[in-house]
C-alpha cells in the first residue's frame, strides 16, 4: 500500500471528526431530549415509588430487567467479532472491530444502569459494595445478583480497555493533526504514543492477551445473567440450558445489532468503501449460524418442558405457545428464525439490505425472547391462586425508549471523536486486495508517482 | 434455642379470615386502596387461598391459609444480594428493612408468593394512623416485607421469660402470633418445633400432615393437616 | 384472696380512664393529609441521607449533675420507664413540679418551668438520642437494665453533665460491639423488626 | 453516607413515629401535659364488647400511649393519650372464648375513622344532601328538647318515634323508658335481615322467643339449612369455635357437617356434604329426612313432641314427604334424602339449623318449624351437643324487633294525605340505616323526607343520617361504657360490662347520656338514680348473683370482662302460643319464571354484613374468601349460565327485577345453580364515608317488598330477575388468580 492510499484512508476516516452538519446536531439534540426524558422519568419514579411501573405481585420483574438482559445481550457483539476474529486473525474483521467494541461498551453502560433503575431504593445501591466496618455487614456473595454486579463491572472494565487499547495509535494520529485543546485532549488519550516498534509490540501483545481474556469474561457474564433466572425455582426458569442458551442468544442479538449499526454508519458516514457487502455477507453467515443455534436451544428447551409435562411448568408453556403471550412467541420465532433462515441462506438475498432486514427481525425477536423469559414465568407460578399479569407503566416505556436513544446518542458522539474504523489496523491489513475500491485507488496512485515498499507503515 | 413453626389444620379452618385482619392490625400492614389493589399490589401477609373442584351440584371449595412458610432451606435467602433476607438462629426467614434495596429477587424466588413489596409509601388517612402498633416498623417505599411470625411478640416474650426465669424458656401456648390468636376455629397452632411436647410439634408429626409444595425442597416450618373424612363409625 | 385480687384488678380498671376529659379536639386533617413513614419534604430526605442534623437546644438548661449530687435522684426516678419497658421517657413537667412547687422557686429557670406547667404545656425538651423511623431500630431499655448495664455505658456520665449531651454515638457498631462482647444476640431481628 | 451522623440524628422514636416533625424546629408543636399517665412503651389491657353484630363477643383492648395532634383552647399541639391499638378476643368469654372474627378485629377502625362525625352537626342543605354545619352540644340539645317540648305542649307525644337497631344492652332500656315516660310508641327496631321468623318458630315449637345456641363442639352431626353459621349468622365466632372442636377436637370422633343451600357460602365450603336444594323448599327436605327417620322406625312421631305436632301429617308419618316427592320438590336426589335422614338419626347428638335464604321466603316460618320438628324428633333440643337456649336475664334483656316495623312506619307516614300532618313529627335514629337497607318499594326515604324533625346519633353520615336535621354523634364503643347480654352462643347466662377503653377522640357524647339529659330537660319521670348511663347499666347487674370472690356482679363483670351465671338447669319455656298445625306451601317468588328466569339470592356479606361495615378500609380490602374480591360488588353466575349469556368474568351485567335494575361486574362462580344468581350485600352506598361512597351496587335496590305473611319478616330472597350483558367491564378487583388448583394442562 502506498502513502497516498494511506493518506486517503486517513483523510476519509478522520472526516467525521472534523466538524458536524446541522442535521447531525439536530439528531444529537433530539436524542439528548429523549435520554433526558428517561432520566426525568427515573427521577419521578424515585420520588413517587416504583409503583409508577406496571410491576405487581406476582410479576415483580418487568421491562427494566427485560431491557437489562437485552442490552447485556447486545453487548456481546464486540466480544465475538473482535476478540474471536482477532485471535483467529480473520482479515476481514479490520473495518468491523471498533464498531463492534463500541457497541459492547455502550450496551454495557446502558444495561448496567437498568438494574439500578429497577431497584426499589436505588440510593442505597452501595449496599452491594463490599466494605468493612464495625457493623459486620457484607453483601451476600451467594446471590446471583452479586455475581452480576461483579461480572458486569469486570466486563465493562475489560471491554472498555479492549476498546481503548487499539484506539491509542488512532488517537495519536488525530493528535498529530490537531491543535489547541483538541491536541491536548487527544495527546492525553494517546498516552504518549510515538509508534515505536517497542510500543507496537506492547500493544500487539496486550491486545492479544485481552482478546483471549475477554472471551471467558463475556461468556461468564451472560451465563451469570442467565443464572439470575435459572437459580430461582420459577417455572421454566429453573433450567440447566439457560447458561449456553443466553450466551448464544446474546451473541446472536449482538451480531444483529452490529449489522444494523454498520449499515447505518456505512450510509450516514459514507463508508461504503470500507464496510463492504463482503462484510455483511460474512456477518450474515454468522447470523444465520447463530439463528440456527438459537432455534436449536429453543427447541431443546421447549421440547423437554413439554415432554416433561410438569404441572407447574405447563401453564407457562401454554401461555406462551397458545395463550395470552402466544403472539409475542410467534413473532419471536418469525423474527429470530424464519426471517434470517429465509433471507440469509441464499447468496442472492444475503445482501446488505437482506442482512439488515434479518437483523431488525432478530433484534425485535430477541427483545421478545427476553420478555417471554421474564414475564410469563412470573405470571404463572406454582400456586394458581397467585397468578397474575403485567402491563408496563409509563416510566418503563419512557426509560426503554430512552435506552435505545442513549445507544444512538453514545454512538453519534463516539463517531465524532474517534475514527469508527481503526485506521492503523486497516492500513496494516494485508488483505486490502479484497477491497476493489482500494485496489483501484492504489492503481491510480501508482500511475501518479513512486510507491514505497508495502508493509512499511509499522 | 427454639425453632418456631406453625401447624395449620385444614379440617378446622373455616376461611373466616379473622387472621387476615388480625395480621393487618398487628403488623401495620397498609391498605393500598382500590386502584392499587386492582394493579395487584394488595398486601396480605396471610391470605386464604380458595380452590374449586367439580361442577354444580357436585362442587367443592377448599380453603388454605398461606403465609410465609419460614422455610429451613428458604429460596428467598441466598438470592438477596444484601442479606436483607436471611435466616435467624430460631429458624425464621427474617427481612431486615434497613438492608433492603428493593431488588425484589426474593419475591421471585419464593414459590409461595408470600412476600409483599411497598410500591409506594404506605398512607393512613388521619387519624387511622393512631392505631399503628408502635412495636412494629412502618415500612417505606421500595422495601420488601412479609410475615414475621410476629417477631415483636417473640422478642417481647423472650425478654419477659428471661426476666422471670433463669433459663428464659418461653412456655408453650404463652406466645401466639396475631393470626393464631384470633383464629376462630383454632386451626392455627404456633410454637417451638424443637420442643417434642409442644402442641405444634405434636401436630406436625401427625399422619395428616404435609408441607405445601413439599417437592420443591424448601423445608417449610409450616405443616398443613389435611381435611379429614367422615365415616359413620364415628372416626375421622 | 380472690377478693383481694378482684379489688386490685378493679383499681386497675377504675384507674384506667377518668371520664373527665380535657377539651381536646383532634386536629382536622388537611385535605388529603396523610401519615407517611418517609420524609415530609425533599430537604428532610437529603438531610437524613447526608446525616445533617441540628444540635438539640433545650428550653431550660436542666442540670443533671445538681439533681444527682444534691437532690440524690437516681436516673430512674425521672426516667421511670427504663427499668420497666422499652422507653425511658422524658419526664413530664408534672414530675418536675412534684418538688419544684417548693424548691428553688426563686430561680429564673424554675419560674420558667412553673410557667410551662401553669399554661398546661410541657417544656419543649429535645431528644438527645434516638433513631429515625427509617432506621427500623427497636430498643428496649428493660433487659439492659436487668443485665445491670450502667446507664453511663450508653449515655455517658450524665450525672456529671449540666445539659445532657450526646456523649456516646449510638451507632450500630457501638451496639454490635457490646452485644458481641457480652455474648448477647447479634441476630438482625434482635433490634430490627 | 456517614453512618455515625446518620444515627446521631435526633428522632422521635417508635411510639411517636407518626409525627413527621422531627428535627424541624419550625414544625415542632407545643406539647400539652397529658392527664392519662400510662407506662411508656408498654401495653395496658382493657376490656370491651364488640358492637358490630348482636353476638356480643368479649374483647380485650390493647392500649398504649401515643402522641395525638390536638387543638386545646385554640392552640395546636401534641398530647400523649392512651390509644387502643388492637382488639383481641377476650379469653374466658363464654361466647367467643378468646377468639375474634375479621369484623371484630376491624372494629377498631370505627374509632379512628377519618370520616367520623366529630361534633354535633346541624343540617344546612336539603335533606339527604349531606350539607351540615357544626353546632355546640348546648345548642343542639336545646333544639332537640324544644322540638320534643313542643310535642308535649301540643299533646301529641305519639308524634315521636325512635329507630334503632336491635340492642342487647341496657341502652335499650333507656330508650324504652324514655319513650314510655314521654308517651310515645315503643321503639321501632330495624332488623331487615334479622331472624324474626326464626324467633317466632322457636317460640311456637319450643317456647323460646330467641335464637338457638348451637352446641356444635359436643355434637356429632350438623345439618345447616342455609344458615351461614361459620360466617355471619347468629354468633359466628362461638359457632366456629365449636366447629373446630366438632372436626378435630375429640380424639377418635370427627363430626359431620352438611350444608343445604343453592349458592355455596363460606360455610357451605366447609361442609363434608353440600346439598343443593331449591330456595324455599328446605323445610320440605327437612321433613323428607324426618319421614325417612320415621319410616325406618328409628324414631316414632311422639318423639317430635310439640314441635312435631305443629306439622300437618306428622302423626301419620309424614306420608306426603316421601323421598321421591322430596326429589321432585327440592331437586335433592331421593337417595340423598334417605341417607341424610338415616345419618341424622344415627349420629346423635345432632343439630339441624335453619337461617338465611330458607327463612326469607313466603313460607319461611314453615321451613323453620319443619327444621325444629326434625331437631325435636332426633331428641336434640336442650341437650349437650344439640340445640340449646341461653337463659334469659330479666331486666337485662335486649331490645328486639316487635310491633311496629320500619315498613309499617313508612307506610303510615306515606299514607297521610298530602298536606295533612304526618303521624311522626320527631324521629330519633340510633345506629340504623333503613334508607340503604330497606327495599325501595317501602319508600323509607320518601317517608323520612316527610318527617318534621330527625335527629341521628350516628357516628357517620350515611344514607339515613344524611336525612337528619341534627346529628348528635355517639361515642365509639371503645370510648363508651359498654354492656351486653348475648342472646345466644353460650349455654350459660352471661353478661358483659366494661368501662371505656380510651378517652373520646372527638367531641361526642354517649347516646344514652344524651337521652337522659334530654329527659331531664323535659322533666320526664325517669328514675332519679339514673344520673348517667353507668348508673343504668350497673343497676341490673347489681341484682345478679356475684360470683365467688366478688362482692357484686357489676365489679366481677368489669374485672373479668364478663359475668357468667351459675350452671343453670335447662330453662323452662314460659308459655306456648296457641297455633294450629301447618302444611307445606310452595314458596312464591316475585316475578314470573318466564320473564325473570333467575332466582336472585342476595347474601349478608362476610365483610360488611348488611352494609353497616362498608366504611372500614380493612374490610373493604379483605379478599372475600370465596370470590377473593376486594373493594367491589359483583354478581355470581354459574360458568354454564355465563357461557350461555356470553359473559366473561369482569363483564358488566344488568340485573333487573320487577322492582328495579342494577349494574355490576359478573363473577364466574362454580358453586351456584345455573338458574340462580347471587350478590353480596353491603356495597352501593350513596353516602357513607370516603371508602364506601359510590362503590359497587346495592342488591336491595332490585328486591321485592314481599314479606313472610305470618311474621311480617321481609322475604328478601324471594325475588326473580333477568340478567343481561352490558357493554364494557365493571370494577371487579380480585386478589386471587385461577379458580382451580389444577387448571387443565392440555389445551
Amino acid at each position: 500500500m502506498n502513502l497516498a492510499a494511506d493518506k486517503r484512508i486517513t483523510d476519509e476516516l478522520l472526516k467525521p471528526l472534523q466538524g458536524s452538519s446541522r442535521r447531525y446536531r439536530l439528531t444529537v439534540a433530539a436524542l439528548m431530549l429523549v435520554v433526558s426524558a428517561g432520566v426525568a422519568a427515573w427521577a419521578v419514579q424515585m420520588y413517587s415509588g416504583i409503583g409508577l411501573t406496571g410491576l405487581n405481585s406476582p410479576v415483580f420483574w418487568g421491562f427494566y430487567l427485560v431491557n437489562f438482559v437485552f442490552w447485556i445481550g447486545i453487548s456481546h457483539a464486540g466480544t465475538l467479532i473482535s476478540a474471536i476474529l482477532r485471535i483467529v486473525d480473520a482479515g476481514w474483521r479490520r473495518p468491523v472491530t471498533r464498531c463492534a467494541e463500541a457497541i459492547t461498551a455502550f450496551a454495557l453502560l446502558i444495561g448496567g444502569v437498568l438494574p439500578l433503575i429497577h431497584l426499589g431504593r436505588p440510593w442505597l445501591f452501595y449496599h452491594l459494595i463490599p466494605f468493612p466496618d464495625g457493623r459486620g455487614l457484607w453483601p451476600n456473595f451467594r446471590s446471583p445478583l452479586m455475581w452480576d454486579f461483579f461480572a458486569i463491572n469486570t466486563y465493562l472494565l475489560a471491554s472498555t480497555l479492549f476498546l481503548f487499547l487499539p484506539m491509542i495509535p488512532d488517537f495519536a494520529l488525530v493528535r498529530d493533526r490537531a491543535s489547541g485543546i483538541r491536541r491536548t485532549i487527544y495527546g492525553w488519550l494517546a498516552m504518549g504514543w510515538q509508534g515505536t516498534p517497542r510500543q507496537w509490540n506492547r500493544l500487539e501483545s496486550a491486545m492479544h492477551i485481552m482478546a483471549i481474556a475477554i472471551i471467558p469474561i463475556a461468556v461468564s457474564v451472560h451465563t451469570i445473567v442467565s443464572f439470575d433466572f435459572a437459580m430461582a425455582v420459577v417455572p421454566m426458569w429453573h433450567s440447566t440450558i439457560f447458561g449456553p442458551y443466553f450466551v448464544v442468544g446474546a451473541i446472536f442479538s449482538g451480531i444483529a445489532a452490529l449489522i444494523i449499526a454498520m449499515a447505518l454508519l456505512r450510509r450516514l458516514l459514507r463508508l461504503e468503501a470500507y464496510l463492504q457487502p463482503l462484510h455483511f455477507d460474512k456477518l450474515g453467515k454468522l447470523l444465520l449460524t447463530m439463528s440456527l443455534l438459537w432455534a436449536y436451544f429453543v427447541f431443546a428447551e421447549r421440547l423437554t418442558v413439554w415432554y416433561g409435562n410438569e404441572i407447574t411448568e405447563m401453564p407457562v408453556f401454554w401461555a406462551t405457545f397458545t395463550g395470552e403471550y402466544a403472539p409475542a412467541f410467534w413473532i419471536m420465532v418469525a423474527g429470530n428464525f424464519v426471517l434470517p433462515a429465509v433471507l440469509l441462506s441464499t447468496k442472492r438475498t444475503r445482501t446488505v439490505a437482506g442482512c439488515v432486514v434479518a437483523s431488525v427481525g432478530v433484534v425485535v425477536g430477541m427483545w421478545l425472547e427476553r420478555f417471554l423469559i421474564v414475564i410469563p414465568s412470573l405470571s404463572y407460578r406454582q400456586l394458581p391462586y397467585t397468578w397474575g399479569s403485567y402491563a408496563p407503566g409509563w416510566t418503563e416505556i419512557v426509560v426503554m425508549v430512552a435506552s435505545f436513544a442513549a445507544m444512538a446518542l453514545l454512538y453519534c458522539v463516539f463517531v465524532k471523536f474517534v475514527p469508527i474504523i481503526s485506521i492503523w489496523e486497516l492500513k496494516s491489513g494485508n488483505d486490502m486486495d479484497d477491497a476493489p475500491h482500494i485496489v483501484e485507488a492504489e492503481a491510480r496512485d501508482a500511475a501518479a508517482g513512486p510507491v514505497p515498499a508495502r508493509g512499511e507503515a509499522s | 434455642m427454639p425453632r418456631w413453626g406453625m401447624a395449620v389444620d385444614l379440617d378446622r379452618c373455616t376461611g373466616c379470615e379473622a387472621c387476615v385482619t388480625a395480621c393487618h392490625a398487628e403488623n401495620n400492614i397498609p391498605t393500598v386502596g382500590p386502584e392499587e389493589a386492582a394493579r395487584g399490589r394488595a398486601m396480605h401477609w396471610i391470605r386464604v387461598e380458595r380452590y374449586w373442584e367439580g361442577e354444580f351440584p357436585d362442587v367443592r371449595l377448599t380453603f388454605r391459609p398461606v403465609f410465609c412458610q419460614q422455610c429451613d432451606n428458604a429460596p428467598c435467602e441466598p438470592v438477596c444480594p444484601t442479606y436483607a433476607s436471611y435466616h435467624t438462629d430460631e429458624g425464621l426467614n427474617a427481612q431486615v428493612y434497613n438492608r433492603c434495596i428493593g431488588t425484589r429477587y426474593c419475591a421471585n424466588a419464593c414459590s409461595y408468593n408470600v412476600r409483599f413489596f411497598n410500591f409506594h409509601n404506605p398512607e393512613w388517612d388521619r387519624p387511622l394512623d393512631l392505631q399503628l402498633n408502635p412495636d412494629v416498623s412502618v415500612r417505606e417505599v421500595g422495601v420488601m416485607e412479609k410475615c414475621t411470625f410476629c417477631i415483636q411478640r417473640i422478642n417481647a416474650a423472650r425478654i419477659d421469660a428471661r426476666a422471670e426465669t433463669e433459663e428464659g424458656r418461653i412456655e408453650d401456648g404463652t406466645l401466639q402470633p396475631a393470626c393464631a390468636q384470633s383464629c376462630t376455629a383454632n386451626a392455627l397452632v404456633f410454637g417451638d418445633l424443637d420442643d417434642a411436647d409442644s402442641r405444634v410439634s405434636r401436630l406436625s408429626r401427625s399422619p395428616r400432615g404435609s408441607k405445601l409444595l413439599e417437592e420443591l425442597g424448601a423445608e417449610p416450618s409450616v405443616t398443613y393437616l389435611q381435611k379429614g373424612d367422615w365415616d359413620e363409625s364415628g372416626g375421622g | 384472696m380472690g377478693g383481694l385480687a378482684a379489688s386490685v384488678v378493679l383499681i386497675g380498671v377504675l384507674a384506667g380512664v377518668r371520664l373527665i376529659s380535657a377539651q381536646d379536639r383532634l386536629v382536622e386533617p388537611q385535605s388529603g393529609s396523610v401519615f407517611s413513614p418517609a420524609h415530609a419534604t425533599f430537604r428532610d430526605a437529603l438531610a437524613h441521607f447526608l446525616g445533617w442534623r441540628r444540635e438539640p437546644v433545650q428550653p431550660i438548661p436542666f442540670p443533671h449533675r445538681t439533681h444527682f449530687e444534691e437532690a440524690f435522684l437516681e436516673c430512674t426516678y425521672c426516667h421511670d420507664g427504663a427499668a420497666r419497658g422499652p422507653v425511658a421517657r422524658i419526664p413530664s413537667v408534672v414530675v418536675c413540679m412534684d418538688c419544684h412547687f417548693d424548691v428553688a422557686t426563686d430561680r429564673e429557670p424554675i419560674q420558667l418551668l412553673t410557667s410551662f406547667y401553669e399554661s398546661g404545656q410541657e417544656p419543649p425538651w429535645e431528644r438527645v438520642y434516638g433513631w429515625l423511623p427509617e432506621a427500623h431500630v427497636r430498643f428496649n431499655h428493660a433487659p439492659h437494665v436487668r443485665r445491670e448495664i450502667e446507664c453511663t455505658v450508653c449515655h455517658g456520665d450524665v450525672t456529671q453533665m449540666i445539659v445532657a449531651e450526646p456523649a456516646v454515638d449510638h451507632t450500630m457498631s457501638f451496639c454490635v460491639g457490646c452485644h458481641e462482647q457480652s455474648q448477647a444476640s447479634i441476630d438482625c431481628v434482635t433490634c430490627h423488626y | 453516607m456517614d453512618r455515625r451522623q446518620f444515627v446521631k440524628a435526633t428522632a422521635i422514636s417508635g411510639a411517636s413515629a407518626s409525627l413527621a416533625a422531627c428535627g424541624n424546629p419550625e414544625e415542632q408543636l407545643v406539647r400539652f401535659i397529658s392527664d392519662e399517665p400510662l407506662p411508656p412503651g408498654l401495653a395496658v389491657t382493657r376490656r370491651s364488647v364488640c358492637p358490630l353484630c348482636p353476638a356480643g363477643c368479649g374483647v380485650e383492648v390493647r392500649v398504649m400511649e401515643g402522641d395525638v395532634e390536638v387543638v386545646r383552647d385554640g392552640v395546636r399541639g401534641i398530647v400523649k393519650k392512651g390509644l387502643a391499638k388492637k382488639l383481641e378476643g377476650l379469653p374466658g368469654h363464654p361466647v367467643n372464648r378468646g377468639r375474634l372474627c375479621a369484623r371484630g378485629q376491624a372494629a377498631i377502625q370505627v374509632t379512628y375513622h377519618p370520616d367520623r362525625v366529630r361534633q354535633p352537626l346541624r343540617r344546612t342543605g336539603d335533606r339527604g344532601s349531606g350539607a351540615f354545619a357544626p353546632v355546640s352540644w348546648d345548642e343542639a340539645l336545646a333544639e332537640l328538647a324544644a322540638r320534643l317540648e313542643a310535642l308535649l305542649q301540643d299533646g301529641d307525644p305519639r308524634g315521636l318515634r325512635f329507630l334503632t337497631r336491635p340492642l342487647r344492652s341496657r341502652r335499650g332500656v333507656v330508650i324504652s323508658e324514655f319513650l314510655e315516660r314521654f308517651g310515645a310508641p315503643a321503639p321501632v327496631v330495624v332488623d331487615l335481615f334479622g331472624d324474626a321468623v326464626l324467633r317466632q318458630a322457636n317460640l311456637e315449637s319450643f317456647g323460646f322467643h330467641q335464637l338457638p345456641t348451637l352446641d356444635i363442639a359436643q355434637s356429632r352431626y350438623v345439618v345447616s339449612f342455609g344458615a351461614d353459621i361459620l360466617g355471619t349468622w347468629n354468633s359466628p365466632v362461638a359457632q366456629s369455635v365449636g366447629y373446630g372442636e366438632l372436626r378435630q377436637g375429640r380424639p377418635g370422633i370427627r363430626g359431620k357437617f352438611v350444608q343445604v343451600e343453592f349458592r355455596m357460602s363460606q360455610t357451605g365450603a366447609n361442609s363434608d356434604q353440600w346439598v343443593a336444594a331449591r330456595p324455599g323448599t328446605e323445610g320440605f327436605l327437612a321433613l323428607g329426612m324426618a319421614r325417612a327417620i320415621l319410616a325406618s322406625g328409628r324414631r316414632s312421631p311422639s318423639d317430635g313432641g310439640r314441635a312435631g305436632e305443629l306439622i300437618e301429617g306428622w302423626s301419620d308419618g309424614l306420608q306426603a314427604y316421601a323421598a321421591e316427592a322430596v326429589e321432585q320438590v327440592t331437586g335433592v336426589p331421593a337417595a340423598t334424602v334417605e341417607q341424610l335422614g338415616r345419618e341424622f338419626a344415627d349420629n346423635g347428638p345432632a343439630i339441624a339449623v335453619i337461617a338465611g335464604v330458607p327463612l326469607a321466603q313466603t313460607n319461611g316460618l314453615f321451613n323453620a318449624l319443619a327444621v325444629n320438628a326434625l331437631n325435636a324428633l332426633a331428641g336434640s333440643v336442650g341437650v349437650p351437643g344439640g340445640v340449646r337456649f341461653t337463659p334469659v336475664l330479666e331486666g337485662l334483656r335486649g331490645l328486639d324487633a316487635a310491633g311496629e316495623t320500619i315498613e309499617t312506619l313508612a307506610r303510615s307516614i306515606l299514607e297521610t294525605p298530602a298536606g295533612g300532618a304526618p303521624p311522626v313529627d320527631v324521629l330519633l335514629v340510633h345506629d340504623a340505616n333503613p334508607v340503604f337497607g330497606a327495599p325501595p318499594a317501602w319508600g323509607v326515604g320518601e317517608a323520612l323526607a316527610r318527617v318534621g324533625f330527625i335527629a341521628s346519633f350516628g357516628s357517620f353520615q350515611d344514607e339515613t343520617s344524611a336525612m337528619a336535621d341534627l346529628i348528635l354523634p355517639d361515642h365509639s364503643f371503645l370510648e363508651a361504657l359498654v354492656d351486653h347480654v348475648p342472646e345466644a352462643g353460650t349455654a350459660r347466662a352471661a353478661a358483659s360490662a366494661a368501662r371505656p377503653a380510651m378517652r373520646p377522640l372527638h367531641d361526642t357524647r354517649d347516646m344514652a347520656d344524651v337521652m337522659l339529659d334530654v329527659g331531664r330537660r323535659l322533666a320526664l319521670d325517669l328514675p332519679t338514680e339514673w344520673e348517667t348511663y353507668e348508673d343504668v347499666a350497673r343497676e341490673r347487674f347489681e341484682a345478679l348473683p356475684p360470683p365467688e370472690g366478688f362482692d357484686s356482679a357489676w365489679i366481677a363483670a368489669q374485672a373479668n370482662g364478663v359475668w357468667i351465671g351459675p350452671e343453670a338447669p335447662v330453662p323452662e319455656p314460659a308459655s306456648f302460643p296457641d297455633v294450629r298445625p301447618r302444611a307445606y306451601a310452595a314458596p312464591e317468588f316475585d316475578g314470573g319464571a318466564d320473564a325473570y328466569p333467575f332466582h336472585f339470592l342476595p347474601y349478608v356479606s362476610q365483610a360488611f354484613l348488611d352494609g353497616s361495615l362498608a366504611h372500614l378500609p380493612w374490610l373493604q380490602e379483605l379478599p372475600d374468601v370465596v370470590t377473593t374480591a376486594m373493594w367491589s360488588s359483583w354478581v355470581e353466575l354459574n360458568p354454564r349460565t355465563a357461557a350461555e349469556l356470553g359473559v366473561e368474568a369482569g363483564d358488566l351485567v344488568e340485573v333487573r327485577s320487577a322492582h328495579g335494575a342494577l349494574q355490576a361486574p359478573a363473577l364466574i362462580f362454580p358453586g351456584i345453580a345455573p338458574d340462580a344468581v347471587a350478590m353480596p350485600m353491603g356495597q352501593g352506598h350513596e353516602n357513607f364515608t370516603r371508602y364506601a361512597t359510590g362503590r359497587g351496587a346495592n342488591p336491595v335496590r332490585v328486591l321485592a317488598p314481599t314479606v313472610e305473611p305470618e311474621t311480617g319478616g321481609w322475604a328478601w330472597a324471594a325475588t326473580r330477575v333477568t340478567i343481561a350483558r352490558l357493554e364494557g367491564a365493571g370494577d371487579l378487583v380480585r386478589f386471587g388468580g385461577a379458580l382451580r388448583e389444577h387448571p387443565d394442562l392440555e389445551r
